[in-house]
Formats: structure tokens, sequence, C-alpha cells
């Protein structure tokens, strides 16, 4: 199975970290990835906003650039770019979609009949890979890290053309995340729209929905929030500051790529994770989680003590009644 | 408010389109309201999508393309997740979109207008240049504040490349946009 | 009262009683108009549909016939329709063969509440048949005869052949008198082959006594199936010599429980092939206009891989040349049962399945040339029923349905008509039966290729159902069985 | 042969558009017809009158009319004639209505083909032979599968009725859905109060035969003589000697096996008898969870059991029974909400099904009627009921309305009141289908007296946010999103057909549709009956259906049953197959295909051939195409009557 890597246009700008941990995290787990030679961009919402053929154009012209280098599959981390190719792949099931296609890349229809599979770099790692193969790699575990898995809107939905998951309450990143040594909370907004590209034209949007999601994260007594999209990440991370905190109580909640904390526990250097990137200090969480492990040994101990201290004293008491029998 | 003459308002053609662009057929709608319900974005709506669906069934062109929802939909699909109709309804709003931006109507001009400053960016440089963008933005809208406080977050961070990675295809890329035009002019 | 005018068609309907004539009802109480070309059989269920009332109409003059039941599933009598599909897909597979447009029959399901899909069904259809205009009569059609002489058959391709090399089975005839002397106390008799009445003719020998056995022959000209006599023998314990194909047929009798196992002992014979006698009279013929009967040979004898014969002009033949047209493609040249005398254990397979030559030749034909062949073949039919007699699957026999009054499928008058509806009532008869012997047509005094309608069914049996007659006893032959989803089956848009 | 042919106008229906004086007239030009008429109203008084003096003044042996579908008056003429004298078989139609002058408005078209539709009739008719019904025993006993509410109303009418029953419960308790519910709408009363005494009757009842914890596993026969293999599954209880006193499961030491009757709302013991009420009142013991069978030791209950009933090497016994009539009210189960994950997906405990609640409510149930939150105990202040949860929801496959659970989710907010004064109930509804005796009145009574506030408009998802759940839904008829923190949430689950449905079906020979729900014979007019004669539908077994319905469909199938019953002996259509030996040459091949196994071998004179059981042959003709001798001809459409038609369409 060869799989084509297609980074999307963010990874060159405000998600280079999720770009460098996921290349970093494949590379420790073995997994290669080409690259689709002059890939362009799949033109995101603004294109399917405008006009499905060309959404469907713009994305086509990467998958047929896959499969010209051989590749069945192709998986990408933007959930965005995997919106905009699975669904173009989808609809070019429709003669008269592919025939329109076909007009403005200038190619024959029939080229664009059978292109290759396309799926998240997620899909990827917990199908192709594995879960227990990533659990037998991992180095340093994250212990007593809490986290909020956060999937974002599209990577599940619609049902029918992403076939990835639950489409209401996906499990995947969950389990990698355990897998991981991380505890992971319930959080009832996995697949809650963060605001999406609308920071930039309707600030307000994002600061409501971005608010919810971490205000949700902060009462579950989430350490972080971990995601798998950049424009998540950016509406949760950089404008962390503009969002409206429920209860007006605002906290810093560092926000992962899923792909750094993989990095991470597979023992991959912070700085080829591009920890360094986040806007909110991701120490701040690892300082958390440091503080819960200690807390909960130090709870042990003072049971541990405590029964100690109880099996003495019987012990003593023993002895007594013993020198009083003498 | 006035009377509605369901008469006079219907518009068949424009239901038809509708259908016919999105492959959804309106009458399986039977206003339970899901959509909704669950539309992350609807408190910013000035008609719910349900109610969008239900002027569609009407056939009330100018109210719907009039409406400022069709441009604040986010895409997430929980609508379309969640129909009891398997309706896709974010395909539809996405088409509504299409056919407003056909006839030059949009009663949220900062959208369309980013949403250009995306695209064209990508028609030049085949790839999207993140600053050129909202630099294009801001120029277009004079916004000139825009998000002048996320500076000083996102500066040190060394993310934003100060040059577009512009493509080899990128002419290539420049001729789709060219035919997209020209069909759409055709 | 008007006589009926030029811009209607015949169109026959049979409709089941619960669902589709029910449907036609609702259309009705709904005034969905509909075109007036259409004439309504009721029937209890789509089951009752015989694929021959089909035919009967189509070559009465009907212009189209459509069958309604019920849906699948649906079927008041929870199966009929099921049968249905598979013997009314059968037929619209076969139509063809005779020249009729497939297009001319159509069948679908409409339940008792579709009103508007029964209007919808019926203006679909009847408009269909509207475009394809009056049926053309096969009685009316130009002769068609892509005959070199007359009395030929069809002209078989002739190919160079491989097979059959006379002499890689070297069977031996002794082994297989030895095996018959053995068993022939605990048997009545024992079918075999002796000399007819000239060496270019083998007939059936019947042995009862040890000495019946010497008369025995074995070799090319052995060409008839004895397991037609089979039957015959019912509830007697009978012995029969067997040739690769013969063997399928008692498969089949088998199969169908009209020879019962313990009453049947098979001697087979590995088979190097057998010779059409009316190639090798024409081979021999010396001169412009001598009679047939002028070349019988004294003797034939096998050489190698061909045939000589002695006579006031000897003769050399190979055998590739004169074979019989089944032997082209037979792929079981071995019996696939029975005390078989293997012979020379590396027997080369046949040439393996490849289009027999009549069917070959009718494939080539237009939808029209095929018509104008049938009536040219039907002209020359005599009605002897010698197909049918020498039909080892034709078992009615005397309750022929050929000539039966109740039922009256056929009538007697001599016309294209009646003798074409008998040809199509044994092919349809035969479907998923016929193991393609060729008796039949080896049988027919005046050649007429009526193999070729068995083996156009044959392969539609083989599309359909990947269904092959006469090689498992125990299967169940498709037309008797049915699949709820059937496979390669697809719904006609109706 | 002496045929009349009348044709009618039937008004202007058909004489409006077709010349029907005018097919009468040609109709006298065709073979054996020697008399030929118009008349009104073919099926008024007149009308057959008329019939009747044409046959006695012309001596007519075949009568032809040419109206309506025969789907409306062929049994109206057949006893016309046969009033005659005639046999009712020497009768055709023609349909000139339905198929000809609703159809099309071209008259001359029209004409044409109502003469060529006689024409066909005519021909047919002369092939048309006199048939004479036969007649057999029947067993006047009758199964009834299924013990919910239907089928014990079925089973106690037909009891009364003098006949004996057979009931076969696949719990170890009657009862069925109806006996889990606290109080029934519009009266509010109490279920097992109501139902509690029906269900004493039959097991009291000296005509009412009860397998409960058993199943049907294999029918064979036909109406009149079905032969029924009963399976009784194992209870490692012997229910000769058990009383049902109740001190095994007071020993049990392994209560925590799953409590179904509870909707596991709770846990129970191993072994245990359902509910107070049970009938029969028998203990019953849950291999998969008891001591005995898991970990091989304890038999705690055998000790204390005072009859010694307790039998651990208990197996499987299959009973065979004979009836003359089968009754099926296996009724419906719920739909699984696990499936709406954005409901929780069964990971909020303080999410639960209606049915759960119901055991919530009543006193009977885990909690003593006290409602109280799985999660915590704690009596919920705020609750919410979501309607439509696996109803009218095409993307999970269930597109059709379950009819009752607007009134049940009533009923549950009105109760939750009495339970709880303080409390407030909302409920999410998409429209509120009350159309019963006094069911508006019941939900108008739930707002306006009981203050349940009822919101037009679907859920879309629920979110646990403290010790509450948010419940995120729409006010449709305010245009706006909304939302409720709420301390419990009942989802309305609509109903879907009991689990086994299809296979019963195909037992039956009956058909079902897509949903696994049996189909009646007509939606309207043959509500209770299906296509295999004998067999009957009581309850949700053929639909959704509340309690009253439920009842009615169950006294309704007992009437049908008593009806078939009353006739000493019942006759066989005689349109059925029949072999002629002479032609026979016995291949089996109609054996082999008749779906009913209506065909059996006989040896006559050393030869095998093939015989029709009359009462068996339902008359579908397929054994007639299947036979190449044409030896098995169905009567009345044998192949020489449906050629005759052929021929009078093609060949003239």
């Amino acid at each position: 199975m060869n799989l084509a890597y297609y980074p999307g246009c963010s990874g060159l700008g405000t998600s280079r970290e999720y770009e460098r941990s996921t290349r970093a995290a494949c590379t420790a787990l073995g997994v290669k990835l080409t690259d689709i030679p002059d890939w362009s961009c799949c033109g995101s919402t603004p294109a399917h906003a405008l006009e499905h053929a060309l959404s469907g154009a713009l994305s086509a012209r990467n998958l047929v650039g896959a499969a010209k280098v051989g590749c069945d599959t192709v998986a990408t981390p933007c959930p965005s770019c995997l919106s905009n190719l699975k669904t173009a792949r989808h609809r070019m099931a429709d003669d008269g979609f592919r025939a329109k296609v076909g007009r403005l890349l200038d190619q024959p229809a029939e080229k664009l009949a059978d292109l290759p599979d396309v799926q998240s770099v997620l899909e990827t790692l917990v199908t192709r890979v594995g879960l227990d193969a990533i659990r037998a790699k991992v180095r340093q575990p994250l212990a007593g890290l809490r986290v909020a898995p956060y999937y974002g809107c599209i990577m599940t939905r619609p049902a029918d053309v992403m076939r990835f998951d639950d489409p209401e309450n996906p499990t995947s990143m969950d389990d990698l995340l355990t897998a991981l040594g991380a505890e992971v909370v319930p959080f009832p907004y996995k697949v809650e729209c963060c605001g999406a590209s609308y920071g930039v034209t309707r600030r307000d949007i994002v600061a409501r929905l971005s608010g919810r999601l971490l205000g949700a994260a902060r009462d579950a007594g989430a350490h972080a929030v971990v995601v798998a999209c950049p424009l998540c990440q950016m509406n949760l991370d950089l404008r962390q500051t503009q969002v409206e905190w429920p209860g007006g109580r605002a906290v810093d909640m560092p926000v992962f790529y899923f792909t750094q904390l993989l990095g991470r526990a597979l023992g991959v250097p912070d700085a080829e994770l591009g920890l360094e990137q986040l806007c909110v200090d991701p120490a701040i969480a690892f300082r958390r989680a440091a503080q819960a492990v200690a807390a909960r040994q130090a709870e042990e101990a003072a049971l541990a003590a405590k029964a100690a201290a109880k099996a003495a004293q019987a012990k003593q008491a023993a002895s007594a009644n013993e020198g009083g029998r003498a | 408010m006035d009377v509605t003459n369901l008469e006079s308002v219907r518009d068949d053609d424009f239901i038809h389109a509708v259908m016919e662009e999105s492959g959804q057929d309106l009458t399986h709608c039977y206003q339970c309201g899901n959509c909704t319900a669950g539309c992350p974005c609807g408190f910013a709506y000035d008609i719910q999508v349900s109610q969008i669906m239900r002027n569609l069934q009407a056939g009330r062109k100018d109210k719907v393309l009039n409406s400022r929802s069709i441009w604040l939909c986010l895409s997430c699909s929980s609508c379309t997740t969640r129909c009891p109709n398997n309706i896709d309804v974010a395909r539809v709003m996405d088409v509504l979109r299409h056919i407003a931006r056909r006839e030059g109507r949009v009663a949220e001009r900062g959208v369309t207008t980013f949403w250009d400053a995306f695209l064209a960016s990508v028609r030049k440089h085949g790839r999207v240049y993140e600053l050129g963008v909202v630099a294009n933005y801001v120029a277009r809208t004079g916004r000139v504040w825009t998000d002048i406080d996320l500076l000083p977050r996102i500066a040190p961070k060394g993310k934003l490349s100060p040059m577009p990675h512009g493509i080899q295809g990128r002419d290539e890329i420049a001729r789709i946009f060219q035919r997209y035009e020209e069909e759409r002019t055709r | 009262m008007p006589v009926l005018k030029g811009k209607e068609l015949r169109v026959v309907g049979f409709l089941c009683n619960w669902c589709s004539y029910g449907g036609a009802d609702t259309a009705g109480v709904g005034r969905f108009s509909q075109p007036t070309d259409l004439r309504i059989i009721r029937v209890p269920c789509s089951g009752r549909v015989d694929p021959m009332f089909v035919v009967k109409a189509l070559l009465g003059g009907a212009d189209g016939v459509l069958v309604s039941g019920c849906h699948p599933r649906d079927c008041h009598y929870s199966q009929g329709n099921f049968y249905a599909r598979r013997r009314l897909e059968t037929l619209k597979t076969f139509l063809p063969a005779l020249g009729i447009d497939p297009d001319r029959f159509q069948y679908t399901w409409v339940s008792a509440s579709e009103g508007q899909r029964w209007k919808n069904v019926v203006s679909t259809f009847v408009e269909k048949v509207h475009q394809l205009g009056h049926a053309p009569r096969i009685e009316e059609a130009a002769p068609y005869l892509p005959l070199a002489e007359k009395g030929d058959t069809l002209p078989a391709p002739l190919r160079p052949l491989a097979w059959p090399a006379a002499g890689t089975l070297t069977a031996s005839l002794e082994q297989l008198r030895e095996k018959i002397r053995a068993a022939l106390p605990e048997l009545d008799c024992v079918i075999g082959w002796q000399q007819g009445f000239d060496a270019l003719h083998a007939t059936p020998l019947f042995m009862r006594k040890p000495e019946d056995v010497d008369k025995l022959t074995w070799g090319p000209l052995n060409v008839h199936n004895l397991a037609t006599y089979l039957p015959q023998f019912k509830n007697r314990k009978v012995g029969v010599v067997v040739k690769g194909c013969d063997s399928r047929s008692v498969i089949e009798l088998l199969q169908e429980k009209l020879v019962e196992p313990d009453n049947v002992r098979v001697f087979g014979m590995a088979c190097e092939g057998v010779v059409d006698v009316e190639r090798v009279r024409k081979a021999m013929e010396p001169a412009e206009g001598a009679a047939c009967t002028d070349v019988a040979p004294a003797a034939v004898a096998v050489e190698g891989d061909g045939l000589a014969f002695e006579g006031d002009t000897p003769v050399r033949l190979k055998l590739a040349d004169v074979v019989a047209e089944k032997c082209r493609t037979c792929d079981t040249p071995v019996p696939l049962l029975g005390d078989v005398v293997e012979g020379n254990a590396s027997a080369p397979a046949g040439p393996g399945p490849d289009a027999p030559p009549s069917l070959e030749a009718l494939d080539a034909m237009t939808p029209e040339q095929r018509r104008g062949f049938w009536r040219a073949q039907m002209d020359r039919c005599l009605r002897c029923y010698a197909c049918r007699n020498a039909c080892p699957m034709c078992v009615c026999r005397d309750h022929c349905i050929a000539e039966s009054r109740d039922p009256h499928w056929t009538t007697q008058e001599g016309n294209v008509r009646e003798k074409l509806q008998f040809q199509v009532i044994h092919a349809l008869h035969l479907a998923g039966r016929c193991t393609e012997c060729g008796e039949c047509q080896r049988a027919c005094p005046v050649n007429i290729p009526v193999l070729a309608l068995k083996q156009w069914m044959n392969r539609s049996v083989l599309t359909l159902f990947d269904y092959r007659a006469g090689v498992d006893v125990n299967a169940v032959p498709p037309l008797l069985a049915f699949a709820v989803e059937e496979k390669n089956i697809k719904e006609h848009g109706l | 042969m002496r045929i009349g042919v009348f044709v009618c106008h039937c008004g202007s229906n058909i004489g409006g558009t077709v010349d029907v004086p005018g097919v009468a007239q040609v109709a006298r030009a065709y073979p054996d017809v020697v008399f030929s008429s118009d008349t009104m109203y073919a099926c008024s008084e007149p009308g057959q009158a008329a019939i009747v003096d044409a046959i006695r003044e012309h001596a007519l042996d075949g009568v032809v009319v040419a109206s309506c579908t025969p789907r409306m008056h062929e049994p109206t003429f057949r006893r016309t004639v046969e009033r005659a004298g005639l046999n009712r078989y020497m009768f055709e139609m023609a349909n000139i209505r339905e198929h000809v002058s609703w159809i099309g408005k071209d008259r001359e078209a029209n004409s044409n083909k109502a003469a060529e539709l006689v024409r066909m009739a005519v021909e047919k008719l002369r092939l048309n032979a006199p048939l004479y019904p036969k007649s057999f025993d029947v067993t006047k006993r009758v199964l009834v599968i299924g013990g919910g509410v239907a089928g014990i109303q079925a089973a106690l009418d037909c009891a009364d009725g003098g006949i004996e029953v057979v009931l076969v419960e696949r719990e170890s308790t009657i009862g069925g859905k109806m006996a889990k519910l606290d109080k029934t709408f519009p009266t509010v009363d109490c279920s097992s109060c109501i139902l509690g005494p029906k269900m004493v009757d039959v097991s009291q009842h000296p005509n009412i035969r009860l397998y409960a914890h058993a199943e049907v596993e294999k029918i064979g026969g036909y109406v009149g003589n079905f032969k029924v293999d009963v399976r009784r599954k194992a209870t490692y209880v012997d229910w000769e000697l058990c009383t049902g006193c109740g001190l095994c499961m007071e020993k049990c030491p392994s209560k925590k096996s799953p409590d179904a009757f509870n909707e596991h709302v709770g846990v129970t013991t191993s072994i245990n008898i359902p509910f107070p009420q049970a009938i029969p009142k028998k203990a019953i013991i849950d291999p998969t969870s008891c001591r005995q069978f898991v970990k091989g030791k304890c038999g705690v209950c055998a000790k204390v059991c005072p009859t010694g009933a307790i039998r651990y090497d208990m197996e499987d016994q299959v009973v065979t029974e004979e009836v003359g009539a089968i009754i099926t009210a296996t009724g419906y189960d719920l739909f699984d909400y696990t499936r709406y994950a954005e409901y929780g997906g069964g990971r909020y405990p303080d999410v639960i099904t209606s049915l759960q609640y119901e055991r919530l409510l009543s006193a009977s149930g885990p909690t003593g009627g006290h409602v109280k939150r799985p999660s915590d105990g704690k009596e919920p202040k705020t609750v919410v009921f979501i309607q439509c949860v696996g109803s009218r929801d095409r993307s999970v496959d269930r597109p059709y309305c379950s009819g009752f659970c607007c009134m049940y989710t009533a009923k549950q907010a009105v109760l939750t009141k009495d339970h709880i004064p303080d409390s407030r109930s909302y409920v999410f509804y998409m429209d509120i289908r009350a159309n019963g005796k006094m069911y508006e009145e019941f939900t108008r009574r739930a707002m306006e007296e009981y203050g349940v506030q009822y919101v037009r408009g679907r859920v879309s998802m629920i979110v646990p946010q403290g010790d509450k759940y948010l419940v995120r839904g729409v006010d449709t008829l305010l245009g706006e999103q909304v939302e409720v923190p709420a301390d419990l949430v009942v989802l309305a689950v609509g109903a879907e057909s009991s689990h086994g449905a299809p296979q019963l079906a195909e037992k039956l020979r009956i058909s079902y549709d897509n949903y696994g729900f049996f189909m009646e014979s007509h939606c309207k007019l043959r509500p209770v009956e299906t296509n295999t004669a004998g067999v009957y539908l009581a309850g949700a077994c053929q639909g959704p259906k509340d309690i009253p319905s439920s009842v009615g469909q169950g006294s309704a199938a007992a009437a049908k049953v008593l009806g078939l019953f009353s006739r000493g002996r019942l006759e066989s259509d005689p349109q059925i197959s029949q072999v002629d030996v002479r032609r026979c040459v016995g291949c089996g091949k109609c054996i082999t295909t008749c779906p009913y196994g209506a065909i059996e071998w006989m040896e006559l004179r050393g030869e095998m051939k093939a015989r029709v059981i009359e009462t068996v042959c339902q008359g579908c003709g397929i054994c007639t195409v299947t036979c190449p001798q044409g030896a098995i001809q169905l009567q009345h459409f044998t192949d020489n009557q449906i050629l005759a038609e052929v021929n009078a369409l093609c060949l003239s």
C-alpha cells in the first residue's frame, strides 16, 4: 500500500507544528509518506461555497497527482482538506459532475473515474499502524495528563462521505491517547463546531463557539485539549484570548495536536514536535499532570503509612499483652 | 408583519433549481427542526435553518437568498448528520450560496470578501498564502484592526511565512479558475 | 361496430389476480388514462404464466407481451413470482434465437396499491412497442438459407482441429465385452451398437445372450445415444454402453428419477469422436448426381487419425474433417459415470467449450435473417417428430403435448407457425435439461439444425444460473428452483 | 353450448365512453352466444333478475357479464347464476370499467377493446367446466402464539367460545408489554389491576393449555388441520412441583442477574419469578448467571426448595399439538435507542427508555414506585421527554409512526407530576397524535391541568453538565434554539417488529413488510386475516398498536376462528390443480416446485404418479407450468382456457 501525503496549505504556515509533528511521529512509527509532487490547495470552504465543480477540480488535481506517483491512498492531517478531497472523490461517481470537473481540469473525465482513496492521518495511524503497535512503541507514557479529545466537526461527518468512526461520538483519538498513557476526560463536544474560518470575519461566532468548547474542557478538569485540525487549533489556542469563557472564568488551556503528544510519548525530541510554537504554554499541561501524579503518589503514601501505623499499633498491643501475662 | 400570499411568493423554478443542484428532495422535510436544534451558529442567524428549509418549500426565493444565515453557515454538517429524513441540509445551504453568488446577492459581504481573498491567493500561487489573504481582506474591507491583538501572540512563533509558497503548476490552477469563469458566464 | 384501426397495436398482458390485476383496477379507479392497446388476461399468479403462452402470443401476431406479478417476497402464494422470474428471464434471453426482439416481451412487478405505477408501466411498455412498430411475422419473412447445397447442415466453419485424434484413446473393445459378459446374467439386457445395414451405419444392439456380445462394435460410427432407450426399460434391470456425451444423458435421467439407479448398469467407453455420416457421404460422393447409397463402402476401418473406406473407390478421410459437430466442442470424451473402460490414461481432454458451429452461425445472423432462416427451415420440416423421438430427455413419449388436444398447444395445421411452436416447446422443455447430445439434429431426415435452438437455450441457462445439465446427479435444475435474490438477473426497468 | 352475454352501462361509468349496445350487438356474432343484451346496472336487483330470467328463458348454460372488475362483483354474479341453476363456475366476467371506460376517452378504441374483452371471456367460458367444492373435517383447537394482551384476549374469547386453546408464550410469564406498564392512558387506571384478572382467567380456564417459556418450532399442515411442534425451553425448575413460594429467590446468593422484566433497571436473582402477579407464578433459573451453572457449585435453591422442584439437568422438550387455526399475537419490541449517539448512545445513566420509566413509576418495580435517577437515586425535578426516538426517522430506517408514544408520553408526564408534585416536565414533540376516544382530551389535560410543557421540535443532542443533562433542542413555533437542564431524560422509543418475527412468518407462510410486521389480507377489509387460510393476526405483530386496538383485534381474530369452526366441515376452493394420471409420467417436477407441499406421490398399477392434496392446494398453478406433459392442470385456469384467450386475441 503506497501512501501519498497531502500536507495542506496551513502546514506551511499557522500549523507548521502539526506538519512537523505528523512527519516526526510517522517516521518514528515507520510510516512512509510520499509527498504529492507540486500539490496545490484544495480550495477549502471558499471553493465549495462558491461552486462544487470548482472545489472538485482543485481537489481532484491532487488526487490525480497522487495516482501519478503510484499511490492508492492519500493521507492528510487537515480535516478541511480531507473533507474536500473525500467529497470530490465521492461525487466523481456522478457522470455529470465528473464531466464538469473534467472540463475544468481540461482532462478526459474517465481519468477521474477511479481516484485514490483518501483518509486522515489519524485514520492511517489507528487503522494501518494499529493501537497495539503504537502502545508497544511508547517510551514515555503521558502519565497523569488529563486531556479533552476534540475531533472537530467534519473529521467524521457527513458519515456517508467520511466513512470513519462514529459521526456523533468518535473514539479513535480517545483510544490513541489512552494507549499513550493519557487520561481521557468525558468530553461531550467532540464534534461540535469551533467557528471554523469565521475568526477573521465574525470573531463573535468563534469567540462563543470556541469559548463553549474550552469551558467544557475546563469543567471536565482537563489539563489540555487535543485536536486534529489546524483551524480548530488556531481558534482554541491563538484565539484563546478572544473567546467568551462560560461563567467568565478564564484559564490557560494548552491545545495540542494529537501528533505532538503521540511524538512525545514515542520519545521524539520536543524540538521536532514544535511544542514551542503553541501559543498557550504546553508546559502548563505537563506541570498539572506532574502535580496530579505527585498528589496521587502522596495520597497512596499517606494510605500506606496509615496502614503501617495501624499494623504497628496492633503489634504493640499484642506484645503489651504478652508482657502483661508474663 | 404583512400577510404572505403563498401563491404570489412561490417561485417553482427556484425550488426546482435548488433540488436539481443539491440533489436533495425538499419535500422530504417535515419541519422537525432538528437542523436548527443542532446548528452551532443558529444564534447568529437571521432565519433559522429549519425555517430556511420551510421557506424553500414555499419557494420564497428572495427571503432565502437575501438572508444572512446562508453566509454564516459553518458547513459543520450537524444538520445533515441528524436529519431524520436523510436530507443533506449542509449541501442545500452550499447550493443556496452558489445561486446567491450567481445572482450577486450577498448579505454578509465580509464573509465573501474573505473567501474571494482566499481564492485569489490560491489562483495566484496555487497554494494559500495566509498573510496575503488577511492583507488582501483588510485592504478590501478597510478593517485595519482585524486581529491586530493576535499579532504579538503569533509573531514570535515563527509560523507565518513572509513569502508565498508558489508551485510550478501555478498557471494550471489559474486556468482552472479561468475555465470556471468561462463556464459560469456561458 | 368499427374495426380496429391501424393506430393500435396488439399488446397482451398476463396479470396475477392478487397484485397486478388489482393494481390495474386501482389505476382505473384513479382514472389514470392509459394507452388502449393492452388486453389483460387474468391469471391467479405470475407463476401460472407459462413462457409458452408468451411465445404463442408472439408467434400468433402479438406486437408485445407484458407479464406482471406481485413484488418479490409479496407473492400471494409466497413463491410464484420467484419461479416466474426465472422462467420469464430465460425466455427473454431465448427470443432473439427466433429473431424476435426481446423488447417486445417484458415482465415486472406491480402491487394492488400501485395504480400510478401501473399507469407508468403500461404507458412505457406500450410506447416502447409503438417504437418497434408492428411485429414482423415469421411466416412472412423472406426465406434465408445460408446453405451450400440442399441437404447440407449449417456451414460449419471447419477450423483446424487437434481433437479428436484417433488412436489417442486405445480403449479396448475386448475389455468392454468382458465386462458385459460378466454382468449379463443379472441384467435383462445390455444396449450397445452393432454394424447396421451397411458398413457406414451402426445400429443399436440389444444383448441378452452371451453370444450377442460378440456382435458389439466400437468406433466412430457408433453415433446413437443409447441412453434414449433407458426410460422404456423402467423397472427392469438393464445395462447400457455410453460414450462421454451419452453418459451426461444418463446422469440427467437419473437426476430426474426417470430411471432408477439400481436398475441401470452403465458401461462407459472413452470416446474418440464420432462421424457425421452426412459429411462422410459428401466427402465420398464420386461424381455429380450420384445418389448417396451408391457410395456405401464395403468396410470402414480406423487408421491412425483417419478412416479408411474400402469399396469400388477406396477413400481415406481425416476424422477431423467428417467428425460430428458436437465432438468439435466436446469436453467430456470420458464418461462421467459407470464402469468405464479408460483405455489410454493419457487421454487428451477435448478442445474445450468454444461456440458450437450451428450456434456460431445463428449468432452471426441478423434478427431478420434468423426469422427468414427458421421460416425456410420450418418450410422443410415434415413434422415427423424424429427429433423428439431421438431425444433422450423427451420422456413424455406418447403424452407429448405436441399431439395432445388437452392441452392443445399446437394445431395440426402444417404451417411454419405451428411447426416452430413445437420446436420452441421442445427447446423450453429442455431448458436446463439438454446435454447437447445432438440426437435431435442427427435424426432429422431433412437435416434441420434444431440443435442450435437447444444450444442457445443452454447458453442462456449457463449465463443466468451458471448451470450445466448432465453433470451432477444430485443437482436441482435451475427452473425447478429459485433464489430470493437472483445473482445474474437484474430487474428490467419498467 | 348456449352462452348469454350481458354488457353493463354502469350508469354512465361505462356507457359514457363505450358504445355498450354496440358491444352487445357484436357479441351476438361470437361462437355459442345465443343471447346478448345491454343492461343499466347488472349488479342491481333488476339487473340480476334479468340475468336469471334470460338463463331460464334461453336455456343458457354459460353467462358472461361485461362490467366492472371481477375482484368486485364476481362473487355476486356467481350467486346470481347459481340462483338460476347454473354451476357458479360457468360464468366469466369482462372488466370493461376499470380496464376500459375509466382509463381512456377514445370511444371507438374503448368499444373495440370492450368487444375483444367480451370475446376473450366467451372463448374461455366455452371451455369452462362445472366445479364442485370438496369438504373436509376440522380440528376444533386453536393455537395462539404470544401471551400479551392481544393473545390473552384472543385465547380467552376462543376458550369462552368453547374451543380448546393452546397458548404459547416465549417468556416465562404471560402479560407481555402491558404487564410492565404502571398505568394506562387515557383513563390512568392501573395496568396490572385490569390485566391481572385476565391473566388469572387464562391460568384457570379449563379450555386453555398454556406453554410459557416455549416457542413454536415447526408448523405443518393446512387450515383445519395444522400440526405444530412447540419447544418447551428448560426452566431448570419442575413447574409441576413449584408452588411459587419465592423462598429460592430470598436465598439465592447470586443477586446480579440481569433483570429483563424490569428492563434492566437494576438486577435480580438468578432464580426468580419475574413479578408477583406472574402467570404461571413459577420460578425459573437463568443459567448464564446462576453459580451452579457458571461455577458448577452452589445448589442453594435446591436445598431450600420445600417441594424439591429444582432440576439443574432439565433439557428442552418438544411437544406436538394439532390445531385447526392459528392466531399470531407476537407483539412488538422496542427500538434500540443506543443508535442515537447524540443522545448518549447508552452512556448516560439518566437517559432512559419510556418502558424503563414505566418500571420506575410502577409500585411493583425496582424502586417500589418511587421515581429515582438510576445514577444517584435522587428524585428528578426536571424531566424531559423526547418523542419519536426511532419513529418517523428515515435515517434509522424507521419511517413509520409508532402510534402510541404520544399518548404514553402524555401519561408519563402526568404521572410524573403525581409522583413529584414540585417537578416540571417538558415534552419535545413533532406532532401530537391523539386520535382515539378521549385521547385528545387527555393530552390537553396534561398541558392544562398538569402544566406539562409541550415544546414543538426535535432534540439535537444531550450534553452532561455537572449532575444535570443539558437538552439542546428547538422550539419551531418560537423559531428559536432552546435548551433545558434536565435531571432525567425519558426517550419515547418507537415500536419495531418483535425479534424473530420474520422467521416465524416463514414458518407460518404469511408475508411480512420491510420492517418485519406481518401483512394482513386487506388493510381495510380483512385486517386480522392473512393470505394463508386459517392463520390470523392480533395486536402489534401486524403493526404498532395501543391496548384498545390490540384487545379489539384479539377479539376479532377469535371471532374469525369461531366463525371458521362454526361449520362442521370446511369447503375447499375447487379452483385447484388436478392430475390427469394418464398423462403423468411420474417425473415429480410438480412435487419439487409446489410451495405448499400439496402434491404427493401415489402408486398406480406399479407406477408412481403425482396426486394433489385438495385441501392443501391453494391454486397458484406453478405446477401446471412445471409439468412438461401438461398432465397437471389448474382447474378454471387450464392451459386450454388461457390459450383460448390468447388465441381469441392473436389468431383472430
